[in-house]
């Protein structure tokens, strides 16, 4: 109960907040096993915010996740949906009513209590504009409620049709149509839930306050610099969080996040080069992780310029590149080659999908019947940051532009700033491009309907390809409940695409991270955010 | 009695001194103050005074290489300081200068050739081969040769380098050549030579200058008039024997007296000035002496003295010689 | 007695400074290697072979290969293409705009002194990288848009220099001399106030060339310089800054390169200074 | 006839420069009497400087150095004399005062400390027995306000009052000898009038022997009891001031006497010695003056000439003044003199 | 000097003025829309909208212009738009990491440059001299984040001397006050923490203080035998003093006037131009925020962290000349 007694209705200040409870937790830790538990993980690029709802950022969710809970959670290692803060919950039949059943006696970390009011506030606040803690005049937009649910409050699209508090523990949603991934957004860290009487308190500054019900709170934040949270010590689940403490640390360069984890300052490193993979593992101090695929990366065709918008010319491309030398070079054997546009462990992966050989004469028959019998010029636009899926985007542009060459396709590499080079694709300026996806709810419609979807055209389809089949099926695939039936309607579709061939299907990268051997229980989840409650440090 | 070939008149140059919150003008720097003279064609003008009491802003403002802030300058009757830079530019061939530096006024990229024969380019001699036998001509006139032609500054001395600069002065044949400390930077020896030069030149070109020194020696040797300045203010002018021989205005005494002679026999009363010039920006009152007049009175304090014919043709700014006294 | 020029008189002091000589052979050297670089290497600077990635320097592979198997050696000269030309360009842009920004700046004086110098003034107060990068950032990220950013934040500096070279000299006597023989304005400036003003200009061109490669090397370094696989230095550096644990040589040589180079630019700027400075004849 | 303080035997100096080497001074001898004021007269580049740099061991090195000869200062020769030694002697026992009062003051110290300064590296007095030894000098050296003069900055003093405070610093130590290496070329001569006037009241008052460095015979004439007339690097005449400037045995000293415009003669066209100063280079055999003078002769091109020794112990370093030619020089200046 | 310090702070209006008009016009020539890579490659096109318009980005220039320069006056540098903080109170902790790692590269520079010069100009042509100006030359000609990289991968990886990025101990990390963490451990009289917070500096204060110190000691060395060749130093000697009171009281004082300049633009340089040693040694200073704050195209971050750098840099020149008027007498305001 000490825990609690000093939160928040006290203190306006977190960082005195902080320092309070830091001294409380050294006098514990002395009493309890005499070394405090602290954990650093380092990363490349610091959080945006710390109000998951108003930002899409993964440096963000990765923070966030520890100190903030939604209703649902992922399992660890995969997308498949568990109770959080809701220990159960029900579906009706025609899958327009959810209903869900809270835990009992779980307080935020300022004390108050978390109930289905709190629920609500937090959905209504992402929701509706108009919101007294939306800080629309802050500049909050919640975009990716907006993405999931449809749109926002009075919006056509919009899904969640009501939020009804039935009791204090109880909660039902009535959407406006079947949501086939209701679920599984309900899951997502982006929709955890802040205590209201935080957003009461710090209005804006929320997004520097966070105030959650997870295993960690926060402590204070030095931007581009270090992040603290310490242990709650009310936590729901009893025994833990384990650690008492975990520093998110900023290294922005690879390789000086390397030598850090070797020296021992740091004991988690995200974004390992796969090329330094080899030397993690045969260090027995350090140990390599890997995340699950949850990502693919591709080259894509504007399908709407010449000479990309002919069939053939798109199918020599992709049987000109070499997809196997690709993944194995440039990744380490980290990514493995793919042939469809969703990763291999989603629901609805079509493995009977031929994929395009890596076939120099088929290549020269194609573009021979195109009438390119004489070679063509085409701009290549590279990604000018890596990411998860093309950790080095730069060189699969240089492998690229030399396996095309061997079919007298001459590649004009075209670089733009990140921000540009998004826009103008959105916008079609491209002919090929370098572009990737990364899931964030497991679901298949996230892949498949973002990129290829004809009403995406202008949005996040950039490669301009339309099918009316294949949106029809990806339509119908969104609204059926049963998850058998989604899962072939995403197959038909992954046929349908892989013939018209809009995009070179590259790689699903497994990314890498290490440890150091002290650290247990670390257990990297595909969205790239984990719960970092059951680890340890061991020596 | 000759026409005179310049006349200044009420000749003023204030330069702006700036400072304070916004660099705004707090005061200004009264170079030259109020000075009339004028020069007869042939004549040789001398002007003496101590070092910064304005002798080249004088010079230079009658060839308006630096504007006058007030006053008139007449050029064979001519007044220039209204003229536009294009009619300005044109009269220059009749007014050149020559600066005390040799080092200096030399451009130390071009050849002897080039310094010589662009001042007959820009004024229309269009011909290279004409314009190298000028060059010739001229490095004979001033006692160097052809051959010196094809060299470049720094290979003189600095009596050759003053001999360069004469022949550029000479070379549109001028009318006036104001001579600004033209031998005070070279030794004794080469001093004479230059001297006897330029009034060879003289008399060969029938040129009028106006010589500026700081030495009295020298001034009384070559000049025929000469005038004494102090503060931006002309004090005396007249012949150079009067001047020497009967000088009026207390510091002309007092200068004359402090020159060293070279001469162990001749007995002097010194007449040693009390403290250092004052501040051109912030001249005394009255007249600029006072401070340092042996025979400062009153009425020096308050009245500017006039600037005076007080013989035939012998001209003082003091009060001993005003209305006050006499 | 000789007629010896000013110029050949501050050439011949330059011939005898060891250090000035030693800068201009390393020049020399890298101006070769990248002109002879189509006969010294059989690779081409953009082949890759992902199977030879990273390997130590050998006789096949003089400097080693980077991260795709490219022959270091061979990217480092024609590397030096690049880097001498990024030079060359930036320091001559930067020059002449600089030059005649200066001179009109320091000759007219008055309202068109007070804009040009304060436009210098708010643009030296921007940390010149950061300038660059927002160039770049505009323009787009190009070789040769990287050359323009560097020539423009060099502008000021040539201008400031030509500037305050052109006042002095304004009240220099030669120029009051040759003002009172009734000269032009174009023939003063042009013969009597640039020719005068061009050593510490040239030294200053000699120095910026050093900058200009170490601002592209940085402006590479950070992906907004020359694009793949265009062998630029920085961007070399770039390119294997993750395997400087596993294969060193891909940073060191790049690196080493880029100093050299730089080197040799001071070392022949500190031998013209010498040389050209006034002071230090006679 | 008082003691030598100090003699300088067969001097020479020499500068190493890229060019080669430049014998600077190039057998210099003279000497000082106690209480005796020696001028060096000669024009630009004739190596007063050089000489009077020599004595005070001040030559820049390199490109300088003391090649040969002897500078015996009572009985100690300052060329090998050590480096502590002569820290001992200057400013103390010899001081020096420079031609630039502008630029010869350090600008970013006050008056007080740069006269403190001198008077502690050679006495061990406390900071304030120093400051009030200091107030005393400017107040002997004749600056009014001499308290407030202390705290003032170099660039606050008129040019006079900064060469006053260079004689004071000169003068702190009560030095033998002074040496004055052209210090009124730079004022004007209303303001050399005044320190010409304070150097020869220090110099009776306090017995201070002086060698003053100058170029204007009219300095020399006002306060020196000897000359020593220098030319390209080496003495070409020596005598009283009133032998030197009323009778010059040297056809260089005579020719620079008559090429001075007089103040108080008529005008006549001046007489000018032709061409100019040779540069000094090594191994010249010769006269000096050979090429500029009126009476050269085969001899002056193959003999160098000595100083010859004349009445009155006056020297002159030419061979019109050796014996067996003493006639010719008269004969001569009868035929072209007038 | 009060009136010369009031001038000088005037004549900055107008290069203010002249900044936020040159800094506002770059930000919005840089092609690309904060919405969109706020938002990333998976945001759909309504999402964009809408942030666009809560970011007031649709607004006409003039407008947008007015608007900043109306809250500028009032002291409100904007919000980030990425952050979604006010930037006046985020700004804070970066600029304090800059001015930490300057202060220290700086105090590294000067100390071992002016004594490299002094040293050298005193045995002028001797192997001090030499090796002395070679390294220097060496120095003036190496990239920075080159020389950065070798020291991190020689001093950090290799011999793990130092700590090889962050500024503290972060697995003990301490509750910040003024963000000059050196100056908070002993604030906290934490003196262990002082030295491992002084360790982490080591590193990118020497890369970064290379260059300064190479230039230092060039112009230390140069300024001094042009001063040793002056006529008042040739008048102390002439007072009999040795050379210690000649170089270190007189002829250092003097040369060390231009030295200065050199010390105060070399401030300004690193104070904005560390973006590179500022990543490679995950230093969170003010380069590296506006550097980031380019790429994601947050104008309000761009147009006030470089104002900010600017105004800095502005006031370290005025420093700088208010230090010549203490150190030279001569200079009138
Ligand atoms: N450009 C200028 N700006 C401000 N003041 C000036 C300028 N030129 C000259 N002065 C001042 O005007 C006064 C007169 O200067 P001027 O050069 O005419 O004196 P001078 O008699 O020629 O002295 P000198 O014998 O030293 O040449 C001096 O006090 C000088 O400081
Ligand atoms: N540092 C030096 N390096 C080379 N040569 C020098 C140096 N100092 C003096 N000299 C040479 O020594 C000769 C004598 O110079 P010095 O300074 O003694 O002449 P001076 O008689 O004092 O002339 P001035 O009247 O101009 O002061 C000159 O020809 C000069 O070239
Ligand atoms: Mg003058
Ligand atoms: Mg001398």
């Amino acid at each position: 109960g000490d825990g609690s007694a000093t939160g928040g209705e006290t203190d306006d200040e977190p960082t005195e907040n902080g320092s309070e409870t830091e001294d409380i937790d050294e006098s514990d830790a002395t009493e309890d096993d005499g070394e405090e538990q602290v954990l650093i993980f380092a990363r490349g690029g610091d959080s945006e915010s710390l109000d998951p709802g108003s930002t899409t950022d993964g440096e963000s969710s990765r923070v966030t996740r520890q100190v903030l809970e939604s209703l649902l959670e992922f399992d660890k290692e995969s997308f498949e949906v568990k109770p959080a803060l809701a220990h159960d919950w029900d579906v009706s039949e025609d899958g327009l009513t959810y209903t869900f059943y809270l835990e009992e006696g779980v307080t935020f970390h300022d004390g108050t209590d978390f109930n289905a009011e709190a629920v609500k506030v937090n959905f209504e606040r992402w929701s509706d504009p108009e919101h007294e803690y939306a800080f629309t005049d802050d500049g909050y937009v919640y975009s990716m409620y907006g993405t999931m649910f449809g749109g926002f409050k009075g919006d056509e699209g919009h899904v969640i049709q009501e939020i009804n508090v039935v009791s204090d523990h109880e909660i039902e949603f009535v959407l406006s149509r079947p949501l086939g991934f209701f679920l599984q957004n309900m899951a997502m860290t982006y929709f955890a839930i802040t205590s209201p009487a935080a957003l009461e308190e710090y209005g804006a500054a929320i997004n520097e306050n966070p105030v959650g019900t997870g295993p960690f709170k926060f402590v204070n934040w030095s931007k581009d610099d270090s992040l603290t949270l310490e242990k709650f010590e009310d936590y729901r689940v009893e025994g833990l969080p384990k650690l008492d403490r975990v520093v998110f640390e900023v290294i922005p360069d690879n390789a000086a996040r390397l030598i850090s984890l070797r020296s021992g300052e740091i004991d988690i490193m995200d974004g390992l080069n796969p090329d330094d993979a080899v030397g993690v593992e045969s260090d027995d101090s350090l140990v390599l992780h890997t995340r699950a695929e949850n990502n693919f990366g591709y080259v894509g065709f504007n399908v709407q310029k010449e000479p990309l918008d002919q069939l053939e010319v798109r199918q020599a491309i992709n049987h000109a590149i070499d997809r196997e030398a690709i993944a194995e070079a440039l990744y380490a054997g980290y990514a493995n080659p793919a042939k469809n546009p969703l990763p291999p462990s989603y629901m609805g992966y079509n493995d009977e999908v031929v994929e395009y050989e890596y076939d120099l004469d088929r290549a020269k028959e194609l573009l021979a019947e195109a009438g390119y019998e004489d070679g063509l010029e085409i701009e290549l636009w590279t990604m000018p940051v890596a990411r998860p899926y093309m950790p080095d985007p730069e060189t699969v542009a240089e492998i690229v532009q030399s396996n095309l060459a061997d079919i007298g396709i001459e590649v004009k590499i075209v670089r733009e700033e990140w921000a540009p080079y998004l826009e103008k694709t959105l916008q079609g300026e491209q002919q090929m491009f370098m572009l990737g996806w990364s899931g964030t709810n497991g679901d298949p419609d996230y892949f498949l309907s973002s990129l290829l979807h004809g009403s995406n055209v202008g949005s996040s389809n950039r490669t301009f390809y339309e099918n009316d089949e294949v949106d029809e099926l990806l339509d119908q695939a969104k609204v059926a409940i049963d998850q058998d039936e989604r899962a072939e309607f995403y197959k038909q579709a992954q046929e349908l695409i892989a013939e018209d061939s809009p995009m070179v299907t590259l790689v699903h990268s497994t990314p890498v991270l290490a440890t150091t051997s002290s650290v247990v229980n670390y257990v990297p989840h595909p969205s790239t955010s984990e719960s970092l409650a059951e680890v340890e440090l061991q020596n | 009695m000759q026409k005179p070939i310049l006349e200044v008149n009420g000749l003023k140059k204030y330069f702006d001194i700036k400072g304070g919150v916004f660099g705004r003008k707090i005061g200004e720097v009264k170079a030259v103050d109020d000075v009339s003279f004028s020069v007869m064609s042939g004549e040789i003008l001398g002007i003496v005074g101590e070092s910064g009491c304005g002798k080249s802003t004088t010079g230079k403002s009658i060839l308006r290489l630096i504007e006058p802030s007030e006053g008139e300058v007449k050029f064979e009757d001519q007044e220039i300081t209204k003229l536009s830079d294009e009619e300005m530019r044109k009269l220059r061939r009749n007014m050149q200068i020559i600066f005390q530096d040799p080092y200096a006024s030399l451009n130390p990229r071009h050849t002897v050739e080039k310094i010589i024969s662009e001042p007959l380019l820009i004024h229309g001699m269009k011909n290279t081969k004409e314009r190298k036998e000028r060059v010739k001509e001229l490095l004979e006139v001033v006692g160097l040769s052809g051959y010196h032609a094809s060299r470049y500054p720094h290979q003189f001395s600095g009596g050759q380098r003053q001999r360069i600069g004469i022949a550029r002065a000479l070379a549109n044949n001028p009318k006036l050549i104001i001579c600004d400390e033209p031998v005070s930077a070279l030794d004794v020896s080469v001093q004479s030579q230059i001297l006897n030069l330029m009034e060879d030149l003289r008399d060969q070109f029938n040129l009028t200058y106006v010589f500026i020194a700081h030495d009295l020696s020298v001034v009384k040797h070559i000049s025929d008039r000469v005038g004494v300045m102090y503060l931006g203010r002309m004090v005396e002018l007249t012949d150079k024997d009067k001047l020497y021989d009967d000088p009026k205005h207390p510091y002309t005494r007092a200068l004359l007296s402090a020159v060293p002679l070279p001469d162990p026999d001749v007995e002097k009363d010194r007449m040693i000035l009390k403290g250092d010039v004052p501040s051109p920006s912030n001249p005394p009152s009255g007249c600029a002496f006072h401070t340092r007049c042996p025979l400062a009175m009153d009425v020096c304090k308050e009245v500017r003295p006039q600037f005076e014919e007080i013989e035939d043709n012998h001209f003082v700014a003091c009060h001993l010689y005003g209305p006050a006294v006499q | 007695m000789k007629v010896i020029s000013p110029w050949r008189d501050s050439f011949r002091q330059l011939r005898k400074n060891r250090f000035a000589l030693f800068g201009f052979g390393i020049i020399v050297f890298f101006i070769l290697l990248g002109l002879l670089a189509p006969l010294l290497t059989s690779y081409s600077y953009d082949a890759t072979d992902p199977v030879n990635r990273l390997q130590p320097p050998s006789a096949e592979n003089w400097l080693g290969t980077d991260d795709i198997g490219r022959d270091i050696f061979t990217r480092i000269a024609y590397g030096a293409r690049v880097s001498l030309q990024v030079g060359f360009f930036a320091v001559t842009g930067a020059l002449i705009f600089g030059t005649i920004l200066g001179i009109v700046a320091g000759y007219f004086g008055r309202w068109i002194d007070m804009i040009i110098s304060r436009i210098f003034d708010i643009l030296l107060a921007f940390p010149s990288i950061l300038l660059a990068i927002a160039i770049v950032a505009i323009l787009g990220p190009s070789l040769e848009n990287a050359l323009i950013a560097i020539a423009i934040i060099n502008i000021p500096i040539f201008g400031r220099l030509v500037r305050s070279k052109v006042i002095s000299l304004r009240e220099e006597e030669f120029v009051m001399a040759a003002k009172a023989q009734g000269m032009k304005n174009g023939r003063l400036i042009f013969h009597h106030i640039l020719p005068n003003s061009i050593a510490p200009i040239i030294v200053q061109a000699t120095l910026g060339f050093g900058t200009a490669i170490l601002e592209a090397a940085a402006l590479g370094f950070l992906g907004l310089g020359a694009q793949p696989p265009t062998p630029e230095w920085g961007a070399m550096l770039a390119s294997s800054r993750a395997f400087i644990q596993l294969a060193p040589w891909t940073l060191i040589v790049p690196g080493v390169s880029i100093m050299l180079v730089v080197l040799g630019f001071n070392l022949i700027g500190d031998g013209l200074r010498d040389a050209l400075d006034p002071k230090m004849k006679n | 006839m008082t003691e030598e303080i100090l003699k300088i035997k067969d001097l020479h100096t020499h500068f190493f420069t890229d060019n080669g080497e430049i014998p600077a001074v190039d057998g210099v001898s003279l000497s000082i009497k106690k209480g005796e004021v020696v001028g060096i007269v000669g024009e630009s580049g004739c190596g007063k400087s050089v000489t009077s740099l020599s004595i005070m061991q001040l030559i820049p090195s390199p490109p300088g150095k003391i090649v040969s000869g002897t500078i015996d200062f009572k009985g100690e020769n300052l060329v090998h004399a050590s480096n502590k030694r002569i820290k001992q002697i200057r400013g103390n026992e010899i001081s020096m005062i420079f031609q630039e009062p502008m630029t010869s003051l350090d600008p970013l110290f006050t008056i007080g400390n740069q006269i403190r300064e001198a008077i502690r590296i050679h006495q061990k007095v406390s900071k304030k027995e120093a400051n009030q030894k200091s107030v005393e000098m400017l107040k002997l050296v004749g600056i009014p306000r001499a308290e407030e003069v202390m705290n003032d900055y170099p660039h606050q003093l008129s040019g006079g009052m900064r060469q006053r405070v260079m004689i004071a610093i000169a003068m702190a130590c009560d030095p033998e000898i002074l040496i004055a290496d052209e210090p009124t070329t730079a004022l004007d001569v209303t303001i050399q009038a005044q320190i010409l006037d304070l150097m020869k009241k220090l110099n009776e008052e306090k017995e201070t022997a002086v060698l003053l460095i100058t170029h204007d015979l009219g300095v020399v004439a006002e306060i020196c009891d000897r000359v020593v007339v220098m030319y390209a690097g080496q003495v070409v005449e020596e005598g009283t001031t009133r032998e030197i400037l009323k009778d010059p045995r040297h056809p260089y000293s005579q020719g620079l006497i008559r090429s001075l415009p007089k103040l108080h003669e008529k005008d006549q066209k001046l007489y000018s010695i032709p061409g100019t100063v040779p540069k000094p280079k090594m191994g010249m055999v010769g006269c000096r003056f050979r090429d500029r003078c009126r009476f050269v002769h085969e001899r002056c091109y193959q003999e160098n000439p000595e100083l010859f020794s004349l009445e009155n112990n006056r020297l002159s370093r030419c061979f019109l003044s050796d014996d067996a030619e003493g006639k010719v020089v008269k004969d001569a200046e009868a035929n072209i003199g007038s | 000097m009060f009136a010369y310090t009031m001038r000088r702070l005037l004549m900055l209006i107008p290069v203010l003025i002249g900044m936020t008009l040159i800094t506002f016009s770059i930000v919005h020539l840089i092609p690309g829309n904060p919405a969109q890579v706020i938002l990333g490659e998976t945001a759909t096109a309504t999402a964009i909208q809408d942030l666009e318009e809560s970011m007031g980005l649709n607004k006409p220039y003039p407008v947008q212009y007015t608007i900043y320069i109306t809250d500028l006056l009032q002291g409100d540098l904007g919000t980030s738009l990425r952050s979604k903080s006010p930037i006046s109170s985020e700004i804070w902790p970066y600029i304090a990491a800059t001015f930490e790692l300057t202060i220290f590269a700086m105090l590294f520079a000067v100390f071992i440059g002016v004594n490299a010069g002094i040293i050298s100009a005193w045995k002028q042509n001797s192997w001090f001299d030499f090796l002395a100006m070679l390294f220097a030359l060496i120095g003036v000609s190496m990239p920075v984040f080159w020389l950065a990289l070798m020291e991190q991968w020689i001093f950090a990886q290799q011999l793990d001397w130092f700590p090889s990025s962050g500024r503290q101990n972060n697995r003990d990390p301490m509750e910040p006050i003024t963000y000059f963490y050196v100056l908070d451990s002993l604030i906290h009289l934490d003196f262990a923490r002082t030295i491992t917070n002084l360790k982490h500096l080591v590193l990118p204060s020497i890369a970064l203080g290379t260059i300064p110190m190479a230039i230092i000691a060039r112009m230390t060395r140069s300024s001094m035998l042009e001063v040793m060749k002056s006529d008042y130093i040739r008048t102390v000697r002439a007072k009999g003093s040795g050379q210690f009171l000649v170089i270190y009281k007189h002829a250092l004082k003097n040369a060390l006037i231009p030295v200065l300049t050199v010390i105060g633009l070399q401030t300004g340089v690193l104070l904005g131009g560390a973006i590179l040693t500022e990543t490679i040694f995950s230093w969170p200073g003010i380069g590296r925020y506006v550097y980031e704050a380019i790429s994601y195209r947050d104008y309000p971050v761009i147009q006030s962290g470089i104002l900010v750098i600017a105004f800095i840099f502005v006031m370290i020149n005025l420093i700088v000349d208010l230090l010549y008027k203490y150190i030279d007498p001569r200079i009138k305001y």
